[in-house]
């Protein structure tokens, strides 16, 4: 029993760091209708960016101050993926307004190799650590009820409560500042907004930014855990089937379908790999999420569509 | 002033649903068959055959597959990788656990096997589509790649999960030299686009363009859509699948499902972007693209570098690499998302009126 | 006239469709007799396509019986009821935009293409026989509708009006015993407009296909069609020959307002 | 339009072009000893292949600064395959008609396709502590080399180190060991050794496969934590192996306890979780960290203070440098062996074969290259192509790591059989005549 709620956490926990990369493909999706496949690319890039600017910057400040380092690495982090979401707006969706949601699919496929191929031509190819203080030892609890306690690591648990909170922060974003609107009405149609004097461009640079700093905490909190290196941008392999699963448009899909899947792929591998010899994690999400698909195509909490003749 | 079609009357239907409505486009590519089949055996040496051309034809194959699949019937596909996989290690088992299967058979028996579970894997494009069936194809593509590192029937419990195969032969033939794979390849290359061709022009290709098209109209002008769509992932999973036990069997002689990978999934589709989509050419195009691409970066850039007198890395020219690719990838979409293949048409119809441009 | 109004071939009785809590329509009931032209009038949002959309089969109605040759149809797919002879036009074009006329118009004949996928492959006698005897009979329809120089032609290049056409051709390609049409004048000038009422009662005359009909020209309407059925929220409020249908003041007020 | 349509035509030229440069350049290299350098400094695992680029590239560049080999210069190229197969089988292809002398893939993966292609090419492939296991017969395996260790010789010596341990052999009996590998032939490799062990001593022995590339573990970590097996084996490669030591400290099992392949054992492993690492074990291939090795110091003096050094300094001795050092090495001397029987001049594939089969490296040459302390002695013969099976087990501290046990060696009564057996069904099904002890002579 103390195993099996073990396992239950764990995959709560590993299904909220799946979370905070779906978020970044649901923003997109929602303000741009563009389905990005380079959410991982930026992740890395992120990332990458972090741990070499926290690097460089400790160097300059004597490195005695960590922290300080952490906040301008943080900082100049952010302008970076500024700079590529401007970038990205400029030389590729400007060129692409009105093209089929494949297309743009197959665009951002590209963005992500040009992504990792100049994040790692700047900030070098190589494991770096980003150190930001979590804790990594784990804490055991309620001994008393189960044998053995219940295992949770404290890093994990950080890291979830940092996804809640942006998760709150960005619902609040959306529903009530004016950008959050604008962003809003630009995702329900974009003539409309458009016509209402709401600017395109300028909108798809403040959401791709948007999911520039979810890739960045992203980064953070997986370059943390694992180091910051190239396999990072596989992470978005595993999210997919939460945004399928959540539904493309929807950020609470996201936090819900990232929780279902986590859990889903935890159990699933604990309790069924044994029995066919293990790994079976991966595609039992994508499993996980088809069989949905089947009986409620828009995903969880996606919107009907419905056909017109 | 050569290429033109005065006086080129069809006084027939079936003359006019020829491949080939202009006599000068049928010359020109029966000169490209016969000059693959002569000139090249005679021309290339064998770095050609086996890091360029081998990979290029078999790629083709699965190119044109995919194309059938993405550009034709408009389902788009990122587990193509996967129906390799299946083709290639179906084939593996045909041949292997049957005694005395004569090669041919075994490939197209792989190929068959990719075809059955093109349909399988189908079946969510019946509810799902676009964005969501494009994820629901990764699926195949994980499972496969775990069924066949896991399952050991697979792979005849292969100690390290990787197969082999050799001493090839077809009629007693042995296809060991990088001629005789190339040949071998070329062969099949040839037919399948033959085949593909045909089934573009006949009433099942129509069906496939109108599913593409414009779904709901087709589905009330009578055609349905659970036979169009799973016809389409049927053939193109056959094609696929071929091209994946050829790619085993003849290029790689020994392979594990690494080769296989989203990766490879991911690189067929752009063949299909590039070359251009619901064009058989251009799947020839995008494959060629890019099987010379990388290695002609490798070979130009450090030349480049040397002329500026700087020195590349190996590392800085794989980064460079998926720079330039993605840049390219992203540069067609935008200024020319019919590929290769149109201009290709563009050319020739400049060449049509030439040279009186109006 | 050599054509003869015959016996009921299509019978709609009681239908009500729903979308979530709207009601598209509304307990409607008429027929639609052989070789005969059918309107359905109404203003915008009347429920006109949606009464097409159920005759073919694409959506399907929560209450009602659809007769169909005296027998109850039951819940079919769109190609289902294009198997047992219902054609239809679309109101916003919806041809396939990446295919030649010739092309768009041949997937009319795919019902009645025989060979398998094989046969195709190899493009082996059968089909390519197939192939060539369909050919000629949607060359007959591109005579007809008078598009020759454009059979080549990407649809998507072509101007609004022979769209149009080619929509036209693409449902006659089937050979329907019913024939729907969504709209087929929405857009045209008058001398376009004369050309498809001219297209429009060849059709019937020539093929005795059974015509159902929405439209908005009035003046075309009672010009062409034989009976004419008007809905209004959903409801039907008029049913008859043209003349009846003008004359009756429920018409009069959907289309005229309260005020009249 | 126009521009575009120029753009595009461009591209296709240049594309065009391309097939006229791709073809190899040269084969006017006969002057120099060619070593063709398949590396991967980019993808998943570059972070561990550049280490073993460096020091591979290193060495060459050591024995042209001494001189060459008996005066014969030394040339080589690199060229990256992301640890692709394909892309290897393409570079292969690719290198080999510029008169390559031996590959050394370090791809368990490009090993295979290699091992089909070599024998046609009448080109070595060393593997120098992975690759096919079963290739240690040389009868079968004419042209495989997986010199100093094969995973089965890495799988052995675990179960020997953890018994030793345990207090012996016999402790072995109901205990539980965990394989935590990577999910491909390379994690595959040890589990028929681990396996017959098993059988041997009556411990129970659990598989815990982890995809490609290894960043998520934590179910196999859930599963460890529940099942608490006795030793966790370690057979990762690249962030694998870091995430694996995080997750276990996640979950709190001793890094103690637990004992990594030579591939799981080097700094980018470890030194990313510092001292969470601390006391993890790891096999060696005979050398571990050796920056005061002589060699070491040849090589900043030699090649690095001129400012020729292929990667960072502070990197040179490191293991996986190490690794990439000695490879470049065996293939040296596999050269210099082929020279004493066929005069001092550049070699061919098919001499440089009969180099590495005759290979003879005893203590006082290894001592004199500089590698005192590194290495032991490697003696191979025609049906033998393993050389010598030694090996080491380094512990980490929290900053270095250190030796912690004597020397090993892999039994080869449990070995040999199963070697025999298995490259038997792979000649069976290959319908290769295994070399007879009179072909070895030739």
């Amino acid at each position: 029993m103390g195993f099996f709620v073990e396992t239950l956490i764990g995959g709560l926990m590993a299904g909220m760091l799946y979370s905070l990369v779906a978020l970044g493909f649901v923003l997109i999706f929602k303000a741009s209708g563009v389905f990005n496949f380079a959410q991982g690319a930026m992740v890395l890039f992120a990332a990458l960016a972090m741990a070499r600017f926290s690097e460089w910057a400790n160097i300059a400040l004597g490195g005695d101050n960590l922290f300080l380092a952490n906040v301008i690495a943080f900082f100049a982090a952010g302008v970076v993926m500024f700079i590529a979401a401007w970038a990205i707006e400029r030389l590729v969706l400007r060129n692409l307004v009105n093209q089929e949601g494949a297309t743009l699919l197959m665009a951002t496929l590209g963005i992500a190799y040009v992504l990792e191929g100049i994040g790692q031509t700047i900030f070098g190819s190589e494991v770096y650590p980003i150190n930001v203080g979590m804790p990594k030892d784990p804490v055991i609890m309620f001994e008393s009820l189960f044998e053995g306690g219940i295992m949770i690591n404290k890093e994990d648990f950080i890291a979830a409560l940092i996804a809640a909170i942006l998760v709150a922060v960005l619902t609040i974003f959306f529903q009530k500042t004016p950008v959050g609107r604008a962003l809003r009405a630009v995702a329900d149609d974009h003539q409309a907004a458009q016509s209402i004097g709401i600017p395109l461009n300028r909108t798809w640079v403040i959401v791709w930014f948007v999911a520039g700093l979810v890739a960045l905490v992203a980064g953070i909190i997986w370059g943390s855990k694992l180091g910051v290196q190239f396999s990072l941008a596989t992470v978005a392999m595993r999210a997919l089937p939460v945004v399928i699963l959540g539904g493309l448009t929807s950020v609470p899909g996201a936090i819900v379908g990232g929780l279902i899947i986590g859990v889903g792929e935890k159990l699933s591998e604990v309790y069924l790999g044994p029995y066919v010899g293990g790994g079976i994690e991966i595609w039992f999400a994508y499993m996980l999420a088809l069989v949905f698909l089947l009986f409620r195509p828009q995903g969880l909490f996606g919107e009907k569509i419905i056909d017109r003749v | 002033m050569i290429y033109r079609e005065n006086g080129q009357f069809k006084t027939t239907y079936a003359a006019d649903q020829q491949i080939f409505t202009i006599a000068q486009d049928k010359v020109f590519v029966l000169g490209v068959i016969a000059f693959a089949f002569i000139g090249i055996p005679l021309l290339a040496d064998e770095y050609m055959f086996r890091a360029i051309l081998i990979p290029f034809l078999i790629l083709s194959l699965a190119a044109l597959g995919v194309n059938l699949l993405v550009g034709y019937c408009g389902q788009i596909t990122l587990g193509a990788g996967a129906f390799m996989a299946i083709g290639a290690y179906a084939a593996y088992n045909f041949m292997i656990r049957i005694d005395g299967m004569p090669l041919i058979f075994g490939l197209l028996l792989g190929g068959l096997a990719s075809a059955g579970m093109g349909i399988l894997f189908g079946i969510p494009s019946l509810r799902v589509r676009g964005l969501y069936l494009a994820v629901a194809t990764l699926a195949a593509q994980f499972f496969c790649d775990w069924a066949f590192l896991r399952l050991g029937w697979f792979t005849n419990y292969s100690s390290s999960g990787s197969v082999s195969i050799s001493n090839l032969s077809v009629f007693g033939w042995g296809i060991d030299s990088p001629l005789e794979k190339y040949l071998f390849c070329l062969c099949f290359i040839v037919v399948f686009a033959f085949v593909a061709k045909n089934l573009t022009r006949a009433s099942i290709g129509r069906q496939w363009m109108a599913i593409r098209d414009m779904d709901v109209a087709a589905e009330v002008i009578g055609i349905r859509p659970m036979w169009a769509k799973l016809s389409a992932f049927a053939v193109s999973s056959f094609f696929v699948g071929v091209a994946g036990a050829l790619w085993g069997f003849v290029h790689l002689g020994s392979w594990e499902p690494a080769a296989f990978s989203v990766d490879r999934s991911f690189q067929l589709l752009f063949m299909v972007i590039i070359g251009g989509m619901g064009s058989i050419l251009g799947s020839f195009f995008g494959a060629a693209f890019i099987v010379v691409l990388p290695i002609f970066l490798n070979q130009v850039l450090p030349a480049l570098g040397h002329l500026f007198g700087i020195e590349i890395s190996t590392a800085g020219i794989s980064h460079a690499e998926l720079i330039i690719f993605g840049s390219l990838i992203v540069f067609f979409l935008i200024v020319e998302p019919h590929g290769l293949a149109r201009l290709w048409s563009i050319a020739k119809e400049k060449l049509r009126l030439w040279p009186f441009p109006h | 006239m050599s054509r003869k109004i015959g016996d009921v071939i299509l019978d709609l009785q009681n239908i009500s469709l729903r979308f979530g809590g709207v009601n598209a329509l509304t307990d409607i009931s008429f027929d639609v007799r052989e070789h005969e032209v059918r309107a359905i009038i109404g203003p915008n949002g009347a429920g006109k396509s949606s009464m097409l959309n159920v005759i073919n089969g694409v959506y399907h109605p929560q209450d009602g019986k659809i007769m169909y040759r005296g027998k109850e149809r039951k819940k079919m797919e769109p190609h289902m009821a294009a198997s047992t002879g219902i054609a239809r036009t679309f109101q916003n074009i919806a041809l396939f935009k990446g295919m030649s006329v010739l092309d768009n118009i041949m997937t009319g004949r795919n019902l009645k293409i025989k060979s398998n996928l094989l046969l195709q492959a190899l493009w082996l006698g059968p089909a390519q026989k197939e192939e060539i005897e369909h050919r000629k009979k949607v060359e007959e329809i591109i005579d007809f509708l008078e598009i020759q120089h454009i059979r080549k032609t990407p649809v998507g290049r072509l101007p609004y009006g022979l769209q149009k056409r080619v929509d036209l051709g693409r449902a006659l390609a089937m050979e329907p015993q019913i024939l729907l049409l969504d709209e087929p004048m929405a857009g045209m000038n008058v001398e376009e407009k004369q050309d498809m009422c001219r297209f429009i009662l060849d059709v019937n005359d020539q093929f005795g296909t059974t015509i159902v009909l929405i439209e908005h020209d009035m003046g075309v309407v009672m010009d062409i069609s034989d009976r004419v059925v008007v809905l209004d929220y959903g409801k039907k409020i008029g049913d008859g020959v043209p003349d009846e249908v003008r004359a009756s003041p429920e018409v009069i007020k959907a289309y005229l307002g309260a005020g009249h | 339009m126009k521009f575009r349509s120029l753009a595009l035509a461009a591209a296709i030229a240049s594309v065009g072009l391309s097939a006229a440069v791709v073809s190899p350049a040269a084969y006017a290299q006969a002057k120099e000893q060619y070593f063709p350098v398949i590396v991967y400094r980019t993808g998943a695992y570059a972070a561990n292949g550049a280490p073993w680029a460096n020091g591979y590239v290193d060495y060459l560049k050591l024995v042209n600064a001494k001189g060459g080999i008996n005066g014969v210069k030394v040339s080589f190229e690199e060229c990256e395959t992301g640890y692709a197969t394909d892309r290897g089988v393409e570079c292969y292809e690719r290198l080999k008609g510029k008169g390559a002398t031996v590959f050394q893939p370090l791809s368990t993966g490009i090993t295979f396709a290699l091992t089909e292609k070599a024998p046609i090419d009448k080109i070595p492939v060393i593997t120098a502590g992975y690759g096919r296991s079963e290739s240690q017969n040389g009868a079968v395996f004419t042209w495989n080399f997986p010199l100093l260790g094969t995973y089965w010789v890495g799988a052995d010596v675990a179960i020997q180190h953890i018994a030793k341990q345990a207090g012996g052999l016999d402790k072995l009996k109901g205990k539980k060991i965990a394989l935590v590998y990577h999910d491909s032939p390379y994690g595959k490799e040890p589990i028929p050794a681990l396996q017959e062990r098993a059988k041997m001593h009556g411990f129970d022995l659990q598989l815990l496969p982890v995809a490609h590339p290894g960043v998520e573990q934590k179910a196999t970590w859930l599963q460890i934590r529940r099942d608490r097996p006795d030793n966790v084996l370690l057979w990762g490669w690249g962030v694998m192996n870091s995430t694996a030591l995080k997750e276990a400290q996640a979950t709190g099992y001793p890094r103690e306890k637990m004992l990594g392949i030579w591939w799981a054992g080097a700094e980018p492993d470890v030194k990313d979780v510092g001292a969470g690492a601390k006391g993890y074990s790891a096999l060696t291939l005979q050398h571990g960290a050796e920056p005061n090795s002589k060699v070491v110091k040849d090589m900043l003096a030699m090649v690095h203070a001129k400012g020729q050094g292929t990667g960072p300094k502070d990197e040179v001795g490191s293991v996986l440098y190490m690794r990439g050092l000695i490879s470049a090495m065996l293939g040296v001397e596999g050269v210099r062996k082929a020279q004493e029987r066929y005069g001092k001049k550049v070699m061919t594939g098919e001499q440089v074969r009969w180099g590495l089969e005759n290979l003879n490296l005893d203590q006082k040459m290894l001592d004199d290259m500089g590698f005192a302390g590194v290495m032991r002695p490697v003696q191979t013969s025609c049906t033998d192509h393993l050389g010598s099976s030694w090996v080491r087990v380094h512990t980490w501290d929290g900053a270095k790591w250190n030796f912690t046990s004597d020397w090993y060696q892999a039994d080869q009564k449990v070995l040999r059989p199963m070697a025999m057996l298995a490259s038997g069904k792979y000649a069976e099904e290959k319908k290769i005549t295994p070399r007879t002890p009179e072909q070895c002579k030739q």
